[in-house]
């Protein structure tokens, strides 16, 4: 176990590496480059645009540019962005690092434990009408698109009754809102796998048994049945985590919230690589330990689960 | 039937059908039968009777699909088949408690099986964890497995099918139940530890007079350990009677044959003496006796829809109309006959 | 010998559209994608007004009895292109289930079941595409490849593949250990059928409740490429480009990303109680 | 029965790694199997008996591959074959088969039984309606209504759940089949039919029979030489008449007069053993029996006995076996 | 108080000398001043320059500062660092930005520029408050370029990286802080030579959407907003903004360009006017910006000196468009070769009404294309695009701005690739001619000769929108965005 976790640790720094490599290649294929984005209407002056290419050091050969940036990488900096002068791109990172994994994390400690009881609630009731109820309100609860929920949201809770700030970052109450918004998909999701599951898992045998030992229903449900559809809830939680960091772009511009989502999006259009770059590897490595921890859960979570890399 | 006031279980004309696609099949019809307190029951029967059924219908755990068509299941003062499901779940593991036939699905691959024996106690006797877990090593030592500690900690899978089973028997005896189920609770046990269980379950039933409901295919359990025994054929009970009676006066030609059946360790059979034919599927019972078709005596009568149980004894009853033909059937020329 | 019996002989197959008439999700659903598979299909031929022709001075009309659904920035007719925005969003995101649930579930159960460096390489290539923000993946994806449907098709596959590939694998563990595999495994099978009658089988449900809620992110993911201007172009319609321009006239003209979003919805509820339904038709053990 | 083995089980030992807990790292090995040398002919039945948890479904799992041993050989018509790849293993899957101990999780639930029966076939042919005949074919031996060929596991009860797994593993007419409480879960008589039949079928194709249970009167009545395992060893090996009329170790003995009789007059007579069970994980020193022993000497407590030839195709591991009545070797 | 407004992104810099984009200047503009400022009609006024003087010889002009004038560090401002502004802009190493460009034609720009040179040979400090600059061609214009004159004395006391931690301007604000993704801040400058503002700072929020900002600024969390393009509709349809309303022009020439070169038709002038009567300004201002623009019949915006009222209005003629389509040997746009409209993503509603007007009127097979922006540019300056609509914003309110950038021939950024020789004599002869009203006529003489050649197709000027809350006062919007806040007044 120990030994495994060592080796896949080892193993994400592979995949890191490649992630890196990964967004330097493709974005020397993204239309546009940063120059041009800086030159703006001035692009097309050959002499400016040859200058500010030798500043930035993008007229050397791509290898060259490459291990500059992993030289940056190692000290810390990431180099420097493109977008604002004379500013690392830890310095632009640095404000925002938090938020992203703060709104998704809350995101899905909201919407997992709902998800769950929403879902053990359907499956329980398999095809009832309540059932379907439940169905019917997740979809459309995830067919609303995030920007209308949150104009509506923001129209009553901000604009109607005050109850709420419209934007920005910093107390808690900026929380909730993009956290409501965030939590619907994911929610919905893990509903509707945990009332798959739950229906698989409910007609196993060893459920009949915990019933026959007179257990209180609900740990029929949660100890015995649930339990055992964790495995491949947890791995959907993984999954979902993947959606949300996209997700709270999306929030993060409509709740005006500077967080690195938005931070991202805006990188790309203004062609700053480096910033772009170093947020995905960022994501990356978040996503990269998440789904480590997911992976090792499997074995705590299943004992028949035994995750060996085959010396062969 | 005896059902006086002192029977703990009295089943009545229990019919049980399972719902399928193309409408429900009766898979019991009229079954009924009573234990009384500190008796041991044996059911026998034709694989597919209706032995696990009958089990699981009295647990009240026939699932989605099945439903109790008719009859009625009294257990001490109440009626099973009218209790709430919270009443129902309170007596279950506590007041009667089930061995399940298949150890190996029948536990939960997740969890540890010391804990799923202690969660009983911690359920029904308000025990704490920690104490719970102790008592299920001892009961785990009682049941004969080595090394109860460390096996305490084990997953189902780590285990061989025999402990599975055990553990399934620690489980079901962890609260002293009034009734007992068990369904085939010792198929996967070497003969020392089925001994040694099934001294285990007698002992409990002298000192706590709870009642066994015995379900197995080994007629040497029966023998060994039931009072009486209930005879099973495609969902009916074809014979009941004290295990003495029954096992040396049968008188159902389907018992009869049966008892021939078994393989002996004491003797090499060169051909073991079988009965021709198969079960009718529950979907396409023919009225009257089930039996006949492979029934050495049958004749015309034995279609008659009125068949029912009779009395030929006190405490001895048939499902048989030829029962003069019957008794006097002998089972080893009928066989070699090869019918 | 018994005969068999005439209510248990059934072609087999029969059974399947049996349990689906009784599964009240299955049917809603089926009657729902089926309405609006044939309004893809045949709804351009049907509608009242040619959805790319542009009318400025007919724009942003609210529902009449002419323009049933109003008109867009451009006073086009909303519904004609709600009909005709179906058919291209429906292709992308059937288009991209049908990719992703092949490669996905294919490699995951390749990882899953070999164990070793098979499961190494997939489950690493999966970290790697599934560690950047979809959204990032896509966007470089289609950069690369420049705008159009084939384009957002394949971009959107490749950001999903992974998640299906994940939850097949941790599908497939928990299966592996099973005695009916091993029964496979000593019956000679291949690994190929073992995966196809064994694994599959009893992993397929998940798979589909996760597909019938993709349908409605893809849909809305199309949107956000094409909004990033790489995603399929004007003047094809989809739906999620039409919840994406009305959102912006959400206060004052709210009803094309209201239809549109209808649209969206109806199908998506379709899809989920369809998925739904058959995951019960799929399962024997029928309840009532 | 002819002189060369089609399975030879070599010096087989078989370890489980148990893990206690991720953080500590506590390791506990647990042999399951230890050291089992066994020879299986062409025709013939070799029963194996023994303890619960002795590790015979273990041994039956290693000649299938489900497990790999790890140490020791199984040669398989002379082939080494826990060396075979996936690939390679795939011939020898048609002339190996197995009935599995718990028949229900042995059975695909959304499998019909009908492509149940059938896998096996479908492998190795590919014509089929010969397929379909012979899922009937083999469904009405085990007396299944071939009715039921459209039913899905769950509807069955589990002596007819065990004649599904039964059918599977006789439909391909393989060379060796390892019944692991093939019948446990029939009622008498059709145990009787399913019994008869494999003798006959084993009369006309010579299977080769490892039959593991615990129902003695059936080891008895099928094999023809029964092996007993012990805390994961084989501590006899005899023809079914020498062992159960002349048992040489002890533990076979207590197994024997454990047997429960269907015959009321002798209700109660049974002897049972008494004792601590050892555990595989932390075994006994010296002979892993001695601790239930009636007749446990201090040698027994040190020094773990052999399995020793004591009489023309009569092995037992015992310091001090059974006297024979033909007086063989003196007990002392 | 202060004064709570939005911004859509960080500016990309807040340093006068790297300053190149519009974010930028609109924070920049509160700290920073040049010769001149604007009025709150847009117009020019003296600001740090209190007049100047042009040589004799037209090529260059002297300078009298104004006095008592002091930066936010308490240095006072003079001549030195005039030119020691104009030395950073050009040093290579410091990558001037927009304002770099207005110094070409100053006497010994290209020697700084080519890093010769750290003295700006045709700048000279006469006093401390009287600059002289001397220039290598005429440049009439020069005194209302939007310099942003900084401290000379700034690096030496807070080093290279000074921007971000301290205020090197005269405006009525100081620069506070900017908190990357969040806000910039400035703070009342109470020594400033106008007169000390009457908030005490200004907050710009960095809001990307302007959905959220009017939003934002219905809860009360916004002062000031500057409506983007996609919210006007909803500002203008909600009743309640109505009083709040603030509206300019945009000094901002639009036009569909067509690059002759490219696309062979294009040659002939009948097709060209085809296509400039072929669509529909009015309803382009009613139907797609909800009445928020004008139909532009010239290449001048209202609000920007030079601009001609009295041209004749392009009208909406299909049929004429028609016919001068089938005399050019078109009819009904048969034989025309297909030809892609082109624009980035926010514009795509325009260029789906061309294509759709182009092929269902006139029958001109015209499909949609959008694209990149920053590639699109590069295109569009290399004259690589054949038909796409642009704009053109003014960076200081003199017609020659549209005229000498966008269709003078030697231009870079002539996109289109129009050039006529007469056209090009006429902007010449301007840059030259200090009197305004003479050459105002040289503008509108050159202009025409555009319009009657149909080399360009004006099509509208937007109009800006801004919501002011009623507790403030003194905020001017301009065609030129807002005033500097230096008179704005929040009451509570
Ligand atoms: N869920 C079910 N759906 C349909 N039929 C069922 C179901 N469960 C059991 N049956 C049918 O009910 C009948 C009785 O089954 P039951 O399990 O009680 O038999 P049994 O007597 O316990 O047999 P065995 O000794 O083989 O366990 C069988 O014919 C079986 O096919
Ligand atoms: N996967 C496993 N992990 C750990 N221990 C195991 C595993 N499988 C079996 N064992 C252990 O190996 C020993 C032998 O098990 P096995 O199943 O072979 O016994 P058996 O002889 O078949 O017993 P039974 O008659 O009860 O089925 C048991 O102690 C069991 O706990
Ligand atoms: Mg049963
Ligand atoms: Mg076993
Ligand atoms: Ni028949």
């Amino acid at each position: 176990m120990i030994e495994y976790a060592a080796r896949r640790l080892a193993g994400l720094l592979g995949v890191w590496f490649l992630a890196i490599v990964i967004t330097f290649v493709a974005v020397q294929f993204v239309p546009g480059d940063p120059i041009m984005a800086l030159l703006s209407d001035r692009s097309g002056d050959a002499d400016l645009e040859a200058r500010l290419r030798a500043d930035y050091g993008l007229d050397r050969p791509l290898p060259v540019q490459f291990l500059d940036y992993l030289a940056h990488i190692a000290d810390g900096t990431f180099g420097l962005s493109f977008r604002f002068a004379n500013t690392t791109v830890f310095d632009v990172i640095s404000g925002g690092l938090l938020i992203s994994p703060i709104l998704a994390i809350t995101a899905i400690l909201i919407a997992v434990p709902l998800g769950v009881v929403l879902g053990v609630f359907a499956a329980q009731r398999a095809n009832s009408w309540a059932d379907t109820a439940v169905i019917l309100g997740l979809v459309s609860g995830i067919s609303i698109p995030n920007f209308a929920m949150a104009a509506f949201l923001v129209y009553l809770l901000s604009i109607k009754w005050s109850v709420l700030p419209v934007a920005g970052w910093g107390t808690p109450q900026h929380l909730v809102m993009p956290v409501l918004i965030l939590v619907i998909p994911p929610t919905a999701y893990v509903a509707r796998l945990t009332r798959t599951y739950m229906l698989e898992v409910l007609q196993q045998d060893f459920v009949r048994t915990a019933r026959a030992k007179g257990l209180r229903e609900r740990l029929v449900i949660y100890r015995h049945a649930l339990k055992n559809t964790f495995v491949p809830l947890l791995t959907t939680v993984g999954i979902i985590f993947g959606g949300l960091l996209s997700g709270t772009f999306v929030v993060e511009t409509i709740f005006n919230i500077p967080g690195l989502g938005r931070l991202a999006i805006e990188s790309i259009f203004a062609r700053d690589y480096p910033v772009t770059m170093t947020i995905v590897l960022l994501f990356t490595m978040f996503y990269s330990i998440i789904n480590l921890i997911v992976d090792l859960a499997y074995t705590a979570l299943d004992p028949r689960i035994r995750l060996t890399n085959t010396k062969a | 039937m005896a059902s006086g006031a002192n029977t703990l279980l009295d089943i009545r004309d229990l019919s049980v059908s399972f719902a399928g696609l193309r409408g429900s099949v009766t898979v019991l019809h009229d079954i009924a039968f009573s234990v009384k307190p500190g008796e041991i029951v044996g059911i026998v029967g034709e694989s597919g009777s209706g032995k696990s059924v009958t089990s699981l219908a009295i647990m009240g755990l026939l699932g989605a699909q099945g439903s109790i068509e008719s009859g009625s299941i009294r257990f001490g003062d109440e009626v099973l088949t009218e209790l709430s499901p919270a009443r129902m779940r309170e007596k279950r593991g506590r007041d009667m408690a089930m061995i399940f036939q298949e150890p190996g699905t029948s536990l939960n691959p997740i969890l540890q099986v010391g804990f799923q024996i202690a969660e009983v106690l911690v359920e029904h006797t308000g025990a704490d964890l920690q104490s719970a877990q102790r008592r299920a090593i001892e009961l785990m030592a009682q049941v004969g497995i080595p090394a109860p500690e460390k096996r305490a900690r084990d997953y189902p899978h780590q285990l061989s099918g025999g402990m599975k089973q055990r553990i399934m028997i620690a489980m079901a005896l962890a609260c002293r139940p009034k009734l007992l189920i068990a369904d085939e609770p010792t198929t996967a046990l070497d003969v020392t530890i089925q001994a040694q269980i099934l001294k285990l379950i007698v002992d409990l039933r002298d000192e706590l007079d709870m009642a066994v409901l015995l379900i197995t295919h080994d007629m040497g359990v029966v023998a060994e350990t039931a009072d009486r025994v209930v005879v099973m054929y495609a969902g009916q009970i074809v014979e009941q009677s004290t295990a003495e009676r029954l096992f040396t006066r049968p008188t159902h030609p389907y018992t009869k044959l049966l008892l021939r059946s078994i393989p002996s360790a004491h003797e090499k059979q060169e051909v073991l003496p079988v009965i021709e034919g198969t079960t009718p599927s529950p979907s396409d019972h023919q009225p009257g006796c089930r039996f006949a078709p492979r029934c050495p005596i049958a004749a015309d009568m034995c279609r008659d829809p009125s068949l029912s149980l009779v009395a030929v004894a006190p405490d001895h009853a048939v499902r048989c109309c030829r029962l003069d033909a019957a008794r006097e059937l002998d089972v080893t020329r009928a066989v070699e006959a090869g019918l | 010998m018994a005969a068999p019996s005439t209510s248990q002989t059934a072609r087999p197959g029969s059974d399947f559209f049996l349990r689906f008439r009784r599964s009240r999700n299955a049917m809603i659903g089926s009657v729902i994608v089926a309405f609006v598979v044939l309004m893809a299909l045949f709804g351009p031929l049907l509608t009242p007004h040619d959805p790319v022709k542009v009318n400025v001075l007919a724009s942003w009309r609210a529902p009449d009895s002419t323009h049933w659904m109003g008109t867009d920035a451009l006073g086009r007719d909303v519904f004609s292109r709600i009909v005709l925005g179906g058919r291209v969003s429906l292709i992308v995101s059937m288009s991209v289930l049908a990719v992703t649930l092949t490669i996905g579930t294919v490699l995951g159960m390749c990882a899953a079941y070999f164990g070793g460096w098979v499961d190494a390489l997939v489950m690493r290539t999966v970290d790697i595409i599934f560690a950047f923000p979809e959204l990032i993946f896509a966007i470089l994806v289609a950069a690369v490849l420049g705008p159009g449907t084939l384009t957002v098709i394949i971009a959107l596959s490749m950001v999903w593949w992974p998640g299906i590939a994940r939850l097949t694998r941790s599908l497939v563990l928990g299966l592996r250990h099973e005695m009916f595999i091993e029964a496979a495994i000593v019956s000679g099978t291949p690994a190929h059928k073992i995966m196809r009658r064994h694994f599959l089988p009893n992993i397929v449900a998940p798979l589909i409740v996760r597909a019938s809620i993709g349908v409605g992110f893809i849909i809305m993911a199309e949107a956000t490429l094409s909004f990033l201007g790489i995603g399929i172009q004007e003047p094809e319609p989809t739906w999620g480009a039409m919840i994406r321009d009305g959102l912006s006239q959400l206060r004052t003209d709210p009803h094309l990303a209201l239809f549109a979003s209808l649209a969206l919805g109806i199908t998506m509820i379709g899809f989920n109680l369809l998925g739904d339904g058959l995951r019960d038709v799929l399962d024997p053990k029928v309840r009532n | 029965m002819s002189a060369v083995p089609i399975l030879r089980i070599e010096n087989v030992t078989k370890d489980f790694q148990i893990k206690r807990s991720a953080l500590s790292g506590e390791n506990l090995t647990l042999r399951a199997v230890n050291d089992v040398s066994l020879d299986v002919y062409p025709g013939e039945t070799l029963g194996v008996v023994g303890e619960s948890g002795c590790g015979k479904s273990t041994l039956g799992r290693t000649i299938l591959q489900l497990t790999r041993p790890t140490q020791g050989r199984i040669l398989f018509d002379g082939n080494d074959i826990t060396r075979l790849s996936r690939k390679q293993l795939k011939a020898i899957r048609q002339d190996i088969q197995i009935i599995f101990q718990d028949p229900y999780s042995s059975l695909n639930p959304r499998m019909k039984v009908r492509d149940i029966i059938a896998e096996p076939l479908e492998n190795f042919s590919s014509d089929r309606s010969a397929i379909t005949r012979r899922v009937h074919e083999v469904m009405e031996i085990v007396k299944l209504p071939v009715a039921y060929a459209d039913r899905y596991p769950h509807e069955f009860s589990g002596g007819q759940r065990q004649r599904i797994g039964i059918a599977r593993a006789i439909a391909i007419r393989p060379r060796l089949i390892v019944c692991d409480e093939a019948v446990s879960a029939l009622d008498v008589s059709v145990q009787a039919q399913i019994l008869n039949l494999l003798k006959e079928i084993q009369r006309e194709t010579q299977v080769a029979l490892l039959f593991i249970s615990h129902n003695l009167g059936v080891v008895r009545y099928l094999s023809h030489r029964v092996a007993v395992m012990y805390l994961g060893r084989v501590v006899e090996l005899a023809s079914e008449q020498a062992l159960f009329e002349n048992p040489k170790h002890p533990y076979t003995s207590a197994l024997l007069s454990a047997i429960p009789e269907a015959d009321y007059s002798r209700r109660g007579t049974r002897k049972y053993l008494s004792g601590d069970i050892p555990s595989p994980i932390d075994p006994p020193p010296g002979c892993p029996f001695h601790q239930r022993c009636e007749k446990v000497q201090d040698v027994c407590r040190v020094e773990t006995p052999v399995l020793d030839a004591l009489a023309p195709e009569h092995w037992a591991a015992c310091h001090f076996p059974n006297v024979s009545d033909k007086g063989i070797r003196d007990g002392a | 108080a202060e004064l709570r407004t939005n911004i859509n992104a960080d500016p990309a810099m807040v340093d006068p000398i790297t300053y190149s984009e519009l974010i930028a200047g609109d924070v920049m503009a509160n700290v920073y001043e040049g010769f001149v400022g604007l009025d709150t009609e847009g117009n020019v006024i003296p600001a740090l320059a209190e007049s100047w003087e042009p040589h004799e010889d037209g090529l260059g002009f002297r300078f009298k500062l104004r006095s008592g004038v002091k930066f936010h560090s308490g240095r006072s401002f003079g001549a030195k660092d005039v030119k020691y502004t104009f030395e950073q802009l050009l040093i290579p190493g410091n990558r001037g930005g927009l304002n770099a460009e207005y110094l070409d034609t100053v006497v010994g720009a290209q020697a700084v520029k080519d890093g010769k040179t750290t003295d700006l040979e045709g700048v000279t400090v006469v006093d401390e408050l009287t600059l002289d600059v001397r220039f290598t061609k005429a440049d009439v214009l020069f005194p209302i370029y939007p310099f942003y004159f900084m401290d000379a004395g700034i690096v030496e006391e807070h080093g290279a990286d000074w921007a971000t931690k301290a205020s090197a301007g005269t405006g009525p604000f100081k620069f506070k802080a900017w908190n990357l993704g969040r806000d910039v801040q400035l703070e009342a400058f109470a020594d400033y030579w106008g007169g000390a503002p009457k908030i005490d700072g200004v907050r710009f929020l960095i809001v990307p959407s302007g959905d959220t900002a009017v939003s934002m600024y219905e809860a009360g969390e916004l002062d000031v907003v500057y409506v983007d393009t996609q919210t006007i509709r909803r500002v203008l349809k909600d009743p309640q903004f109505k009083d709040e309303m603030l509206t300019a022009p945009a000094a901002q020439i639009r036009y569909l360009g067509m690059n002759q070169n490219l696309y062979e038709p294009f040659k002939d002038i009948r097709v060209r006017e085809a296509i400039c009567i072929g669509f529909d300004r009015d309803a382009m201002v009613d139907g797609l910006y909800d009445g928020a623009a004008f139909p532009l019949y010239g290449q001048v915006t209202p609000g920007v000196a030079g601009y001609n009222p009295d041209l004749p209005a392009i009208p909406y003629d299909p049929e004429r468009a028609k016919k001068l389509l089938a005399e050019a040997g078109y009819p009904n746009g048969e034989g025309l070769p297909p030809i892609k409209v082109t624009d980035t993503e926010p514009n795509k509603n325009d260029i789906t009404y061309y294509a759709n007007q182009f092929s269902s009127v006139l029958g001109m097979p015209v499909e949609v294309e959008i694209v990149e922006r920053g590639s699109h540019i590069k295109r569009m300056n290399a004259g690589e695009v054949p038909f796409f609509p642009w704009g053109w914003s003014a960076g200081y309110p003199d017609a020659l701005y549209f005229l000498s950038q966008v269709w003078y021939g030697p231009s870079t950024y002539n996109r289109s690739r129009w050039q006529n020789d007469a056209f090009d004599a006429l902007i010449e002869e301007a840059q030259g001619t200090a009197d305004a009203k003479a050459r105002y006529a040289l503008y509108n003489k050159a202009e025409k000769i555009l319009l009657d050649d149909w080399g360009t197709c004006p099509t509208t000027v937007r109009m800006q929108v801004a919501l002011v809350k009623p507790n403030v006062e003194g905020v001017s919007l301009t065609p030129f965005r807002f005033l500097p806040f230096g008179d704005a007044q929040v009451t509570e």
